[in-house]
């Protein structure tokens, strides 16, 4: 595969991750930093299914994705309901726990070692509609009432109570849909990389894609997505600047939040509106 | 024609800490009823109201609602029961517009699920319409039509309190609990905001629960009215029999009422 | 004998917890105060070690003053994090979340330095910093910089926690932590409590940094050890310093116990379980202060 | 309207067969050589040591005119230690930058990851990363593109163990490691099992995580179960601790390390008393006179001692450069790894390093034991697995 | 003397205050009043300093005031803005201090002394968490801490916002208390205009942040354009 191919996947399934962080953290206000744990279970089990029980890589995907959601479930469960902060120490212990287990269980993952010969299952076409059909989702998803009771969650949780939104099964599903979006992330990457180790998925992962979703603008998809692309392209971009690279990459967004202190993109939305509206029949305006 | 009782509030007590901020209030509110609860700063109306929304259970006591026991409901399942509020403190959604505020209100009957919305399924649609048209008639009948794309909290004081009952209306609720809607407003506006919860409860049949301190206000509304002072009941009655008690006058209204 | 094992395990354990309460300390002061998890002062932290270890190793200054060089630049650096990262976000009104975001951004910046200018070596204190580096009480050992941690977290409490309650300037960094504007309207400089804010948490880093820096050897990722003080803040209870050190010293036992018993590999699994059923059975954290706003 | 980034997805278009091997390269220009280093992550230190060493080369080669009149020149990327990064940091250095070769990091984990995509792309590694895995295949048969600069980890942990049980007579053993840490479980394992294999016993394995710097927990438990030995396979940052901690906690009784200690010895961080009685196996002998010079000139222009990789990447740049020599004008991937294949011998600071055409590893290299006097490495012997070697 | 000279200010793009001269002579009580929206908040926020004046003026003693807040509270204007904005995680007595933040030590203790008197709830839950505070409570909270200070020029914005009709009167009571014996100069918001024009020395009203009415107090009370718009409940007996 070309570099630029290579390069593009990967950008491509991080973004979905991203996106998943961009439900949770952008929009709804919780932090977490197990993200990139998600992201690791979707990866291992994907890969030991495919690898140590022959399992078609669909199905693999499948489980790979309940698996994490069943236990964004569970860490939800008892941590949502209680203080915020609370919710970001616990997907912290999460994610190391996790970590440790993959580190632990060497005769199913390799341990320290990494978990290798996974196939290249990964193509460019799967991934980049992957992508597609993950914005279309939060699209919609944010556009839908979802994504009010969302903002209203994240500015005050106990107005939105009083109004009848169920907050705790609101931030629930948030939750294990972001998870969800993680553990694809994390398949596609593995399938893509075809070697997998506990150390790609720290705390730092997780913090890097709230960054991410922060520096594109939280309050626009348009940005993260954006955002997601700039910064997961700027290390490779960069890489001319030799041993500077992360510090100048770290000095960027410094800057760019500095300046713009909603995120880069700030509440703007891409829209293709006034496209299809160039092809639009003119008798059917609407009439706003 | 006796109406039947609604919401039935029997012996509720909160302490927080050492303090008792209700002390043991029985009350109840009768199928489109209008009630009041006055009382001095700091008596425990306002507890009382959290206690029905279920912001805050009671220590003791229990609150009927169609037939169940309130107490130890969630917030938002009281809600969905039927019994909307607004907040003494204004609590508005940051960066929200009005028309949105109010939608929220309508988003747990929404009928589909997360993965529905990938789809954008007729359903959806028309969920989404159907609540916008809904939102924008509360948003009319509390006069903010002008307002309803404008940011909720960038509003004037007065307006921000009209969105919360838009807001509270949206719920569709059986119940409104109003806590002192009528801060803020000039004597005049009072006069509007009054008109307009006499045409709302006529209209949907609602009961009301309401605080205020202004009496223009309560004495034009309501059909009876509770007392409170330090987290005890001094005293109940219609406006007429309340405005004469000497434990009231004393207690809250004090000699001269003439310019409250 | 067993029980030797025990007490010295009991050693090691309060020795690691009084480490981790210096660092969350400062961290605390920030997170309690400011109401954002502040990274930066891993970064702070990490930079003081490093400047203490400057010193130390190529000037041969002796322990008191490179800890005053590493309180020193913990407060220049901190002042400078609060520039950079915090002062413009503010003044145009930021959301307090994006603190953290460059909070973070901020401890990775300084990681970077530290990377450039000193990662492509390996930096120890030289031994001979401390005269005596452990006190023998029979069979068992404690380690001197655990017990300066330990009667430094102490004071470093006490004087924190006299600030904050009795004095004007501590209560006003508690109510700019409230509302910046209301503060402004009481005739206070804003600006100037928040840069005091974060001198004291400076400070208060840049001990930690170096004492850490002593007994941990020297790595650009030396920063990362704030999650500790993060761990320790948030089941501390919000707004309770106490709170903070008993969590800090618990987590200590408590780690020190579970890589002696069931090995570091599942420690962290079952720290993830303890830490949610804690949370699960006291939502308030360890102090018990709990503070919850009025509807 | 959906935020769609619609211009991102030129999806489809599958990889044109762009040449995925550089041709020939063009004539009198420079020769190029990637090399694989983490600048910017965690595990810089070790890195640059093997940076430093192929630079030092290539002004050496250079200043007397290059190789066939070219000039040499090192394409380094940063890898972050992060594996993602270092595969497309060596796919760019292939498709872009079209180097015909690529000096490795002294990291396992990403000699495991790049091993697969070496076989596509079909440019050799030549570096340090200690792990089995690295060069060789599950089948058994090597990675065709993946070549080990210095004995593997099962060598090193072997020659170790050996010297532990034959010369020091231990018979129980206590293992201090990090299990997150691929170096640290490369070397653990294949000690353990040379142990057990000759009649001595593991009465103790204790672990740590790679953030950890108290190992009180794991050094109190280990003294109770008082072997006559403690092995410790740490990276350099762990290595005054583990020494310190262990002497302040009253573990009389040797210390068995890895290759990682400085080859200067542990002064001044570490107290020379705790250092005593270690010994660790090293690539190198680093009193030879040869290496000293080596090590001054090193010390002179980069300002920090050499270390372990810094000789070991000087060999792995070596044998690169052989390749090269030996391939004349023709300076494509094809004849470098046709070269590496052939088990040319090189002579190295290691000694002899000749690689085996079924490991793509040296063919047992004898190691250096040292212990530590008053601070300061000392040799003390020669060693293979089959004991003491004269030189 | 605190005038205000053709004032023009707001948020943003938005321009809420479109020339607005106000004069506020010494030891007097000048109320502002005005419907939800003209921009009564708007101007107290101006002359506190926490909304940027666009052009016009606002000067002190014939200076012009200084640009930040903590600045404009030094030289005596002190604001008890709306909505009360008290230190909710602060005790009552820590509130107070913080109002009471410039003041010398030994004034700080008579001041809160005052306070307490006046408020004696107050006193008796001074060490209760301010946010815990019933909406009066509160708002008697950010009057004291108002009062702690002893301005010059005390900006009051709506201070009977949810109080009971007692203290409601109380307040009143104060503020010409505060007025006649402090001879603390006040500029009153007040939606209960009746009362608030009353006790005016002079009055201004606002109507989309112009001001469209002014003369003494008493003579705006009978004004038929003031009675119609804002004392209309007042005419209806209750
Ligand atoms: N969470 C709490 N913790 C401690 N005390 C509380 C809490 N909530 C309310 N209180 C106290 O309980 C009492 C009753 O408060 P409540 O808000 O019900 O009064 P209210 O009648 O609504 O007064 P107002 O007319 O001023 O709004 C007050 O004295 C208040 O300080
Ligand atoms: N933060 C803000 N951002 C944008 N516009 C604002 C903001 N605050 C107030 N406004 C606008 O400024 C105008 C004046 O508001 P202001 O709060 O001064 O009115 P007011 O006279 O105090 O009303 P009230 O009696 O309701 O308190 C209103 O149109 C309001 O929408
Ligand atoms: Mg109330
Ligand atoms: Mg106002």
């Amino acid at each position: 595969m070309s570099f630029i191919l290579t390069i593009s996947l990967s950008i491509a399934a991080y973004s979905i991750a991203v996106l998943g962080t961009f439900m949770l953290t952008g929009m709804n206000g919780l932090f977490s930093l197990g993200q990139a744990a998600f992201m690791g279970l979707g990866a291992y089990v994907s890969a030991i299914m495919v690898v140590n029980y022959n399992l078609p890589f669909a199905l693999a995907v499948l489980i790979a994705i309940l698996v994490a959601m069943g236990l964004a479930v569970l860490v939800g469960f008892a941590t949502l309901r209680i203080r915020q902060d609370f919710f970001a120490l616990a997907t912290f212990g999460f994610g190391q726990a996790v970590t440790g287990l993959m580190t632990e269980m060497v005769n199913v993952t390799g341990g320290a070692m990494g978990f290798s010969n996974i196939p290249r299952l990964t193509t460019p076409t799967l991934a980049f509609t992957s992508l597609a059909v993950a914005i279309f989702f939060v699209w919609g998803f944010r556009k839908s009432h979802f994504g009010k009771d969302s903002l209203a969650i994240r500015s005050n949780e106990l107005a939105a109570k009083v109004e009848g939104i169920d907050v705790f099964k609101h931030k629930l599903t948030v939750f294990v849909l972001s998870a969800a979006f993680a553990a694809y992330a994390g398949v596609l990457m593995a399938f893509h990389t075809r070697y997998v180790e506990p150390a790609m998925y720290g705390w730092i992962a997780s913090v890097t894609w709230i960054i991410i979703v922060f520096f594109g603008g939280r309050d626009s998809l348009t940005g993260t997505v954006l955002g997601s692309i700039i910064l997961l392209a700027a290390p490779e971009a960069l890489r001319f600047t030799t041993a500077w690279r992360t510090l100048i990459y770290c000095v960027l967004i410094l800057v760019i939040i500095n300046l713009r202190p909603r995120g880069l993109f700030g509440t703007w939305e891409l829209s293709l509106r006034p496209i299809l509206n160039l092809f639009k029949p003119k008798k059917h305006q609407e009439v706003q | 024609m006796d109406k039947a009782v609604i919401v039935d509030m029997n012996h509720l007590t909160k302490m927080f800490g050492g303090l008792c901020a209700v002390n043991d209030f029985s009350g109840h509110v009768k199928e489109n009823q209008i009630i009041g609860i006055i009382g001095p700063n700091g008596a425990g109306k306002t507890t009382i109201l959290n206690m029905v929304s279920g912001i805050c259970p009671p220590t003791s006591g229990e609150i009927i609602f169609k037939g169940k026991n309130l107490c130890g409901m969630e917030p938002h399942k009281v809600n969905q029961m039927g019994i909307a509020r607004t907040f003494q403190n204004i609590r508005l959604f940051e960066d929200m517009t009005v028309l949105d505020t109010v939608m929220t209100a309508y988003s747990w009957r929404a009928p589909y699920n997360p993965i529905e919305t990938l789809f954008s399924s007729p359903r959806v649609a028309r969920f989404d319409r159907e609540i916008k048209e809904k939102s924008m008639h509360w948003i009319n009948r509390v006069g903010l039509t002008e307002q309803a794309h404008a940011v909720a909290k960038s509003l004037p004081y007065g307006m921000q309190r009209r969105v919360e009952i838009a807001r509270a209306l949206a719920s569709e609720p059986l119940v409104l609990l109003l806590d002192e809607p009528g801060a803020g407003l000039n004597q005049t506006e009072v006069q509007g905001l009054v008109d307009l919860i006499q045409d709302l409860f006529s209209d949907l049949h609602l009961s009301i629960m309401l605080i205020d301190h202004r009496m223009e206000v309560i004495m034009q509304l309501c059909e009876w009215i509770y007392v409170q002072d330090f987290g005890k009941k001094i005293g109940q009655g219609t406006p007429e029999q309340v405005q004469k008690d000497p434990l009231v006058i004393k207690a809250y209204l004090g000699e001269d009422i003439s310019n409250a | 004998m067993q029980v030797m094992v025990l007490l010295q395990q009991v050693i090691n354990g309060l020795s690691l917890g009084a480490v981790y309460a210096l660092i969350a300390v400062g961290y605390a002061l920030v997170f309690n105060v400011l109401k954002f998890s502040n990274f930066a002062h891993g970064g702070v932290l990490g930079i003081s070690a490093y400047a203490g270890y400057i010193v130390a190793n190529q000037l041969h200054w002796p322990l008191i003053p490179v800890i005053l060089v590493g309180i020193l630049t913990g407060a220049v650096v901190a002042v400078l994090v609060e520039l950079i990262a915090f002062r413009w976000i503010r003044l145009q009104k930021g959301q307090l979340v994006y603190f953290f975001v460059t909070s973070v951004t901020m401890l990775m910046a300084l990681e970077q330095v530290l990377i450039i200018r000193f990662g492509a070596s390996f930096e120890s204190f030289p031994y001979t910093l401390l005269k005596v580096k452990v006190i023998h009480l029979g069979e068992l050992t404690v380690s001197i910089t655990y017990l300066l941690s330990l009667v430094l977290t102490i004071i470093a409490f006490s004087v924190l926690l006299y600030i904050l309650k009795k004095t004007k300037i501590g209560i006003a960094i508690r109510a700019a932590s409230n509302d910046l504007v209301a503060t402004s309207l009481m005739g206070i400089n804003v600006d100037q409590i928040i840069v005091a804010t974060f001198i004291v948490s400076g400070l208060l880093g840049g001990l930690s940094g170096v004492l850490y820096g002593i007994s941990a050897s020297l790595s650009p990722q030396i920063g990362q050890i704030v999650i500790k003080g993060f761990i320790a803040s948030v089941l501390g209870g919000l707004g309770s310093l106490k709170g903070v050190a008993i969590a800090a010293v618990a987590l200590g036992v408590f780690e020190v116990f579970l890589v002696a018993t069931i090995g570091s590999g599942l420690t962290p699994v079952v720290i993830f379980l303890l830490m949610v059923i804690f949370l699960l059975v006291r939502p308030q954290g360890f102090a018990g202060v709990s503070f919850t706003d009025k509807a | 309207a959906p935020a769609t980034p619609a211009t991102q997805a030129p999806a489809a278009v599958e990889p044109t067969k762009a040449p995925e091997v550089p041709a020939a390269a063009e004539p009198k220009g420079d020769i190029l050589i990637g090399n694989l280093q983490d600048e910017s992550g965690g595990m810089k230190a070790l890195s640059s040591a093997v940076t430093y060493a192929a630079t030092l080369k290539i002004e050496e080669i250079n200043a007397a005119g290059g190789i066939n009149g070219r000039m040499l020149k090192l394409i380094t990327y940063d890898t972050r230690s992060d594996v993602n990064e270092a595969i497309n940091a060596y796919t760019r250095m292939v498709q872009q930058d079209k180097v015909s070769i690529v000096l490795g990091p002294p990291i396992a984990n990403i000699g495991i990851a790049i091993a697969p995509v070496s076989q596509e792309l079909k440019v050799p590694v030549v570096g340090l990363f200690m792990d089995d895995k690295c060069t060789i295949q599950e089948s058994g048969a090597p990675w065709d593109y993946m070549f080990l600069a210095q004995n593997a980890a099962t060598a090193q942990g072997t020659i170790i163990a050996t010297y532990a049980v034959k010369e020091l007579g231990v018979k129980k053993v206590a293992v201090l490691y990090n299990s997150q840490n691929s170096y640290s479980v490369g070397l653990a394992n294949p000690f353990i099992k040379v142990i057990e294999e000759n009649g001595g016993e593991i009465i103790a394995k204790e672990t740590y995580t790679s953030t950890d710097k108290d190992f009180r927990a794991q050094l109190t438990k280990i003294k109770a179960a008082q072997p006559d030995a403690l092995y410790f396979p740490s990276y350099p940052v762990e290595i005054p601790l583990i020494y310190t901690q262990a002497y302040e906690l009253g573990l009389n009784i040797p210390l068995l390390g890895s290759n990682s200690v400085p080859p200067t010895g542990l002064a001044p961080s570490t107290d020379p008393a705790a250092t005593t009685n270690t010994f660790y196996p090293y690539g190198i002998n680093p009193s030879e006179p040869a290496l000293v010079d080596w090590a001054a000139t090193y010390k002179a222009k980069f300002n920090t001692d050499a270390i372990a990789q810094s000789f070991s990447g000087a060999d792995a740049f070596g044998i690169i450069v052989k390749a090269i020599e030996a391939c004349g004008d023709d300076v494509s991937s094809e004849c470098l790894t046709a070269e590496l294949n052939k088990g040319t011998e090189y002579e190295g600071f290691q000694g002899t390093v000749k690689l085996s055409a079924t490991t793509h590893q040296p063919e047992a290299l004898p190691m250096a034991i040292m212990t530590i006097k008053d601070g300061k490495a000392e040799f003390v012997t020669y060693y293979s697995p089959a004991g003491p070697v004269v030189k | 003397m605190l005038e205000v000279k053709n004032l023009h200010s707001g948020y943003n793009k938005i321009e809420v205050l479109h020339g607005i001269n106000i004069t506020v002579p010494d030891g007097k009580i000048i109320v502002v009043i005005g419907r939800n929206g003209a921009g009564k908040s708007t101007l107290l926020n101006t002359i506190s300093g926490l909304v940027k004046i666009k052009s016009g003026s606002i000067l002190l003693d014939g200076k012009k005031l200084p640009s930040s807040p903590h600045k404009i509270v030094s030289s005596g204007i002190i604001q008890v803005p709306e909505g009360r904005r008290i230190f909710p995680s602060l005790t009552i007595d820590e509130n107070l201090i913080m109002g009471g933040y410039l003041v010398s030590p030994s004034d700080l203790k008579t001041r809160k002394e005052l306070v307490y008197d006046t408020f004696p709830i107050l006193r008796e839950r001074a060490n209760q968490q301010a946010g815990t505070m019933s909406g009066g409570e509160q708002q008697m909270l950010a009057m004291g801490r108002g009062m702690m200070a002893g301005p010059k020029i005390l900006l009051l914005d709506e201070p009977s916002l949810g109080l009971a009709p007692l203290i409601f009167n109380q307040v009143f009571e104060l503020v010409k208390k505060l007025n006649h014996e402090e001879n603390m100069t006040i500029i009153l918001v007040e939606q209960n205009a009746s009362i608030a024009l009353r006790m005016a020395d002079y009055a201004y009203v606002l109507e989309n942040g112009e001001v469209v009415i002014e003369g003494p107090g008493k003579a705006l009370v009978e004004d038929p354009r003031v009675k119609a718009a804002y004392l209309g409940a007042a005419n209806k007996k209750v």
